[in-house]
């Protein structure tokens, strides 16, 4: 074990921290990312590159800061930004997910041309892998694309299309050879939005807002040049991106700063005259799910180190979305039941608390246990390739 | 001796269901939702064909003259179809009030009224159940000043019963000088409720100056044993949408019902659920037959129910996966019902601590 | 709902207050049953019958009170018992589980032989089902029986022979047809313990005490007559049986006067000098869980009501033994908790409470959950039989 | 930077598992179990040989000089195999007292004992913690009086330290005139805890009168880690032997390990249990470099891996079905060891309340 926080760090802490402080009145409010990236955020974001604060291992050719990966950096920078409530740079599905899919799988045409202007937030991305009848099995996906004139002619119907109502530009899954097993048929293909025949419908959910979309599409021509990687392949590329989206969910630092404020509630609400932290049950409650964020938290840290080794953390991995998504949900549990009716109130309610963000968060947080992979999915694939259990045995023929 | 409905509650039970079924296909729950007002003439004047809103009215004033447990039976039903009614307010906890505390006069003027569906009660009680943005009301001479949180299905009423203190009951029309009333949103949007402010408002209180203890005390035990029944009633459609998606839902060439996991999800389910309906229907008998039980199964009863639930809305989500996110499937309305539900008239912890005052384990 | 207690029971439930009252000190001490009935208990138990406190509506002719079922008279029954800590008579697998089957399934011959001794306490019985292979599919079990001169001889193994060691019967399923599909070849067989060839073998288990035993069957000679039902038609004579099993074990009553107990522990143990009542966290959830009872007390006589107007509850029957046994297990972890590190002493120990009865009362809980169906089979059988959920798919072949 | 065991603690776990394992196979765990001691020379004797009992205790003092998390490591073996040997109390909680509140001469004394195996120590601070049965041990002059609950590791110790209110440490032979010590039978019977009584006892104080402030602070925390490392090696073990079990064991012609019920309940075994593995590391990390930040991991650490370990026992033996309610499988007395582990040196609930305290929540 080598935390140390040698000069060299405690430097780096003490920079960030000198301009945090100088520069945090530039910083957008840290936001849900619900909108496409305005001058603001992309000014905040050319500053976060600028000083390696974001997109730090991305190589320099390609807009990144092209500093070597460096745990204890990327923790003093999660640290900071959370600690400050500053916003830490742009996120999405184009950063996380298109992005490191491109360096890992895509040509060096297509990484010159689409990395840089996704991470200053130029190009906007959404995803299209699910589709209404192709959920938790997701490679029975049928929107398909003929190959005519050099490109696909994609026709079919995506859900879950978060942002496609902005989005500058989609990677979508398509079944490119459909005489072809489940799996090997598939195609990854990156398809702009403006082009003709893409419907997008707002996809409303339990939330009230519509944070994802319906998207149709009807004879979409896309460059047969904007596969990535193989054409058959997707399946395999795809999941590239899907590690890298499930390693996203458990997002420790978000799940600390959302301790600190359902914290700032049992302090400063009442019940019955009495602060809500001296209320034991809540208290409690709050203080088990502390412990279970500052496991995660270490948790997080160690497979951060075996990743920098390139060793198999094996189960440990595994288990990170259905702790994290788990223990996100019952964090705004504890928020709502602490608060009893004043919980209840919705946006836009007199008497609302945080303009009913703890009710939002507390479905999204569903939303998020059964978003990309179910805890049923993640429980599988815990007990199989962690822990070695058998398979799902094979039916015998129905007829 | 027979524990459960009789043959009269099993055909009550069966005109309702059908009743708030043909109105209440999924799209018409939406269309309503979205209107947000806690109300359906339509609907509401079905109920008061149905003899509902004087389901507990006796037949002297004008109402049906039935039992605590057939309108269990009526509010199991409103629940399964997220009803947008304000049932629980008018048509339990006011004639409870009345029936317990009124004057004859007052008696006389709403409760027929009431039966007769003319009159819409919202009930201010939250303050006496516990204090978080309001003190509540207080009485001085014979006017009321102060506020009133969370005032049940306070949104369409024409008329409130506010208590000030746990002595004191006001009957306050909505139009009355002095009183505003402002409309709280919560996350359900099939029944509203309201704050209900009062300034220099002259009072005519129930039963006359502090005669209103035993008819607040009821009043409020009355509507926890509401939402308990219009809870269960939610949750149980939950469970059976639930197994019903999953059988037609198919996933790796199965439906998705024959996997092992999406079947103890519905089976755990079912179990948390099934026996409080015999604890909610035990409790709706003892209020009229036992009442010095009624107190002590009340609090469990709504307590166990909101546990229950709570778990029940999860799960039923779950096992819709994305589905169940969604608006498309609509789940979301019972999930929400419920979820409001547990929050009024004393979450479960409040309850529970409340039940070990009541037995004596603890000093009040 | 009439649950009026009309004049006819008050009666009955002052008469048997007073019969309590004025007999209670002949009454042995409510027991564990883990040894045969001596001539307290016998005699205890036939006042309880000629009073019609107990079998009470076993028919007169074969030594029960005879009455008509009357749910209200079971239920004062019950609570007077309880109420009064007073020992309510034998229980055990002979009196719970071979009599009704008799009543059922039996000649008039085994009928007139057995069930009289059997509700006297003359004959105690052990049920020997499970076998070390045959557990949750217990239908594969392999302990066989062949035909020769009028006798069946039995071979096998069997596990979980509860009072085995003092029992003077056993009921038991054997393979008689080995031939058959494996349901088919089963039958249900009363054998005596003294025949030569059994071996019994005591069981320890986690708790420490050996409950139970292992029965090794060695050439045992049992007469032909002895078979209960047709021969190879155990299994469906078992199931008469396991569903009066499954109905034992919910016992509201016995979950309501453990609640009393724990109460008493909370009211009368501290804390660093603070009553245990007055910590909210442990009060909390004996609350909770006095709830579930509350409720699984009137689920239970909405059962009763149904068995009485014989109809099918459906799967408000077939959840009470997940529902009680679970619940069972929750209380006795609130009072282990509760008691913290004085909770985990055991038998023997100074300082030990209740004789460390919680602690073995806490492990047989989970010994229940497991026994007689698995929370896994029960969970099964909900979804399937309760739920109309299909039943796990048939396989393909492995080779 | 790297966080995770280094090559060295790498190679010490292997060679402690080794140990453990070839010492402790189930019958022999069975048989020391049955004799109640909470030790077994031939294992002590091992340990020492490995230089177990002096691995926090400084070169200087006869010890290996090594650091916190190494004992972690230790102490997961330990756990691994319910070892019953009284490691807590000697090799732990003592010399850290000793280290943090001795004098120059009480640790030439005891420090060099303890590496060489030559004593045993049991702590006794319970009553610092919470009191239920005793109110603990005062000083009065140099005289000690009072009884002291659940010593931890008693049983076989040769000398105590004993805790007589916050400031107060005694050092306390066990044949001392004055001295009676009970055996307390917990359902673990491979570690023995003791009462202590003390009857006009003269004291050796650890450090002085009231210098021992710092070291009973400091005591407290290293047992309670210790206990969470023993407790993360036990559970650890009970879900691989789950696993295991499930995959031979065919119920209905297949592995039950196949079916999704028996998957999801190892899935969600080994996800409670192994971030904590983490959290526990970085406390015992903490410790010695960063000891500002040692109280709270270590209180968030054991109540954490504590709750985690009450699904386990109990999912574990679920998963063995019958066969984990027996003796035959032994499965017990992991599940015997993780129980009393969470009781000692506070409960969850107790711990989770001073970790709210310790962060300024609440008032202490």
């Amino acid at each position: 074990m080598d935390l140390s926080y040698g000069p060299e760090y405690e430097d780096f802490r003490a920079e960030l921290r000198a301009f945090i402080e100088k520069n945090q009145h530039k910083a957008p409010p840290p936001g849900m990312g619900m909108k496409h990236p305005e001058a603001l955020e992309q000014d905040w974001q050319k500053l976060l590159i600028e000083h390696g604060y974001t997109c730090r291992t991305i190589p320099k050719k390609y807009g990144g800061y092209g500093a070597e990966p460096d745990i204890l950096k990327t923790v003093i920078i999660q640290d900071e930004f959370t600690r400050a409530n500053v916003n830490s740079g742009l996120s999405g599905q184009g950063i996380g997910m298109l992005v490191p899919t491109l360096l890992e799988n895509g040509n060096e045409q297509q990484r010159e041309k689409y990395i840089r202007p996704t991470i200053y937030g130029e190009i906007h991305w959404c995803q299209g892998y699910s589709e209404p009848g192709a959920g938790s099995d997701l490679a029975s996906l049928r929107t398909n694309a003929r190959v005519e004139d050099g490109h696909f002619i994609i026709n079919g119907q995506k859900i879950w299309t978060s942002g496609a109502h902005f989005a500058d530009m989609c990677f979508i899954l398509v079944r490119t050879e459909p005489e072809k097993p489940k799996h090997e048929g598939i195609s990854y293909i990156m398809m702009d939005m403006k082009t003709p025949g893409i419907e997008v419908r707002p996809l409303v959910t339990m939330t009230g807002a519509a944070e994802f979309n319906e998207t149709f599409l009807t004879d979409v021509k896309v460059p047969v040049e904007n596969v990535v990687g193989k054409r058959g392949e997707g399946w395999k590329v795809a999941n590239t991106t899907l590690k890298h989206e499930r390693g996203m969910l458990g997002d420790p630092s978000q799940l600390l700063s959302r301790i600190e404020s359902i914290l700032k509630i049992l302090q400063n609400e009442t019940l019955d005259g009495k602060r809500l932290i001296e209320h034991a049950m809540y208290r409690d409650r709050l203080i088990a799910a502390q412990a279970k964020t500052e496991a995660l938290k270490f948790h997080s840290l160690r497979l951060l180190s075996h990743t920098l080794k390139n060793e198999d953390p094996g189960v440990s991995r595994l288990i990170v979305k259905y702790y994290g998504t788990t223990l996100s949900r019952e964090l705004s549990d504890i928020a709502l039941e602490a608060l009893g009716e004043l919980g209840q109130l919705y946006m836009g309610s007199p008497h609302v608390r945080s303009h009913g963000s703890w009710q939002w968060r507390n479905m999204f947080d569903l939303g998020l246990i059964i978003g990309g992979g179910t805890s049923q999915i993640q429980k599988n694939i815990i007990s199989e390739r962690g822990l070695g259990m058998p398979r799902e045995p094979k039916l015998a023929e129905t007829k | 001796m027979e524990f459960g409905l009789s043959d009269d509650q099993k055909l009550l039970e069966n005109s309702f269901r059908r009743f708030t079924e043909d109105k209440l296909p999924l799209e018409r729950i939406r269309e309503l939702a979205n209107k947000k007002t806690g109300y359906d003439a339509d609907i509401w004047n079905g109920l008061v064909e149905l003899a509902a809103t004087g389901v507990i009215i006796p037949e002297q004033y004008g109402g049906a003259g039935f039992k605590m447990l057939d309108a269990i039976v009526i509010l199991e039903s409103l629940g399964r179809t997220v009803t947008p009614v304000p049932f629980t307010g008018t048509a339990i906890m006011a004639p409870v009030a009345l029936l317990t505390g009124g004057t004859e006069a007052q008696k006389e003027e709403w409760l027929p009224q009431i039966a007769a569906g003319e009159v819409k009660f919202g009930v201010g009680v939250t303050e006496l159940i516990s204090t978080r943005d309001s003190k509540g009301v207080t009485l001085s001479g014979d006017v009321l000043n102060g506020n009133a949180m969370f005032v049940i299905d306070g949104g369409p009423a024409d008329m409130y019963l506010i208590a000030a203190g746990p002595d004191n009951m006001a009957i306050v029309p909505r139009n009355a000088p002095g009183v505003t009333v402002t409309q709280l949103t919560t996350i359900d949007y099939s029944r509203m409720h309201t704050e209900v402010k009062l300034e220099n408002v002259k009072a005519d209180l129930l039963g006359g100056k502090g005669k209103a203890t035993e008819a607040i005390r009821k009043c409020i035990m009355a509507g926890r044993l509401a939402l308990a029944a219009d809870t269960w009633g939610a949750a149980e459609v939950m469970i059976y949408k639930a197994v019903d998606y999953a059988k037609e839902r198919k996933q790796f060439e199965r439906a998705i019902a024959s996997y092992q996991a999406v079947k103890h999800m519905c089976a755990e389910m079912i179990t948390e659920l099934d026996p409080f309906r015999s604890l909610i229907w035990y409790a709706g008998h003892a209020y009229d037959e036992a009442p010095q039980e009624t107190l002590i199964n009340v609090l469990l009863a709504k307590s166990g129910i909101d546990e229950a639930a709570k778990f029940i809305k999860r799960t039923a989500t779950e096992v819709h996966g994305g589905m169940g996110f969604t608006d498309l499937m609509g789940l979301h309305y019972w999930y929400k019902r419920v979820s409001v539900n547990r929050a009024l008239l004393g979450t479960p912890e409040m309850l529970r601590n409340e039940a070990a005052i009541a037995q004596g384990w603890l000093a009040a």
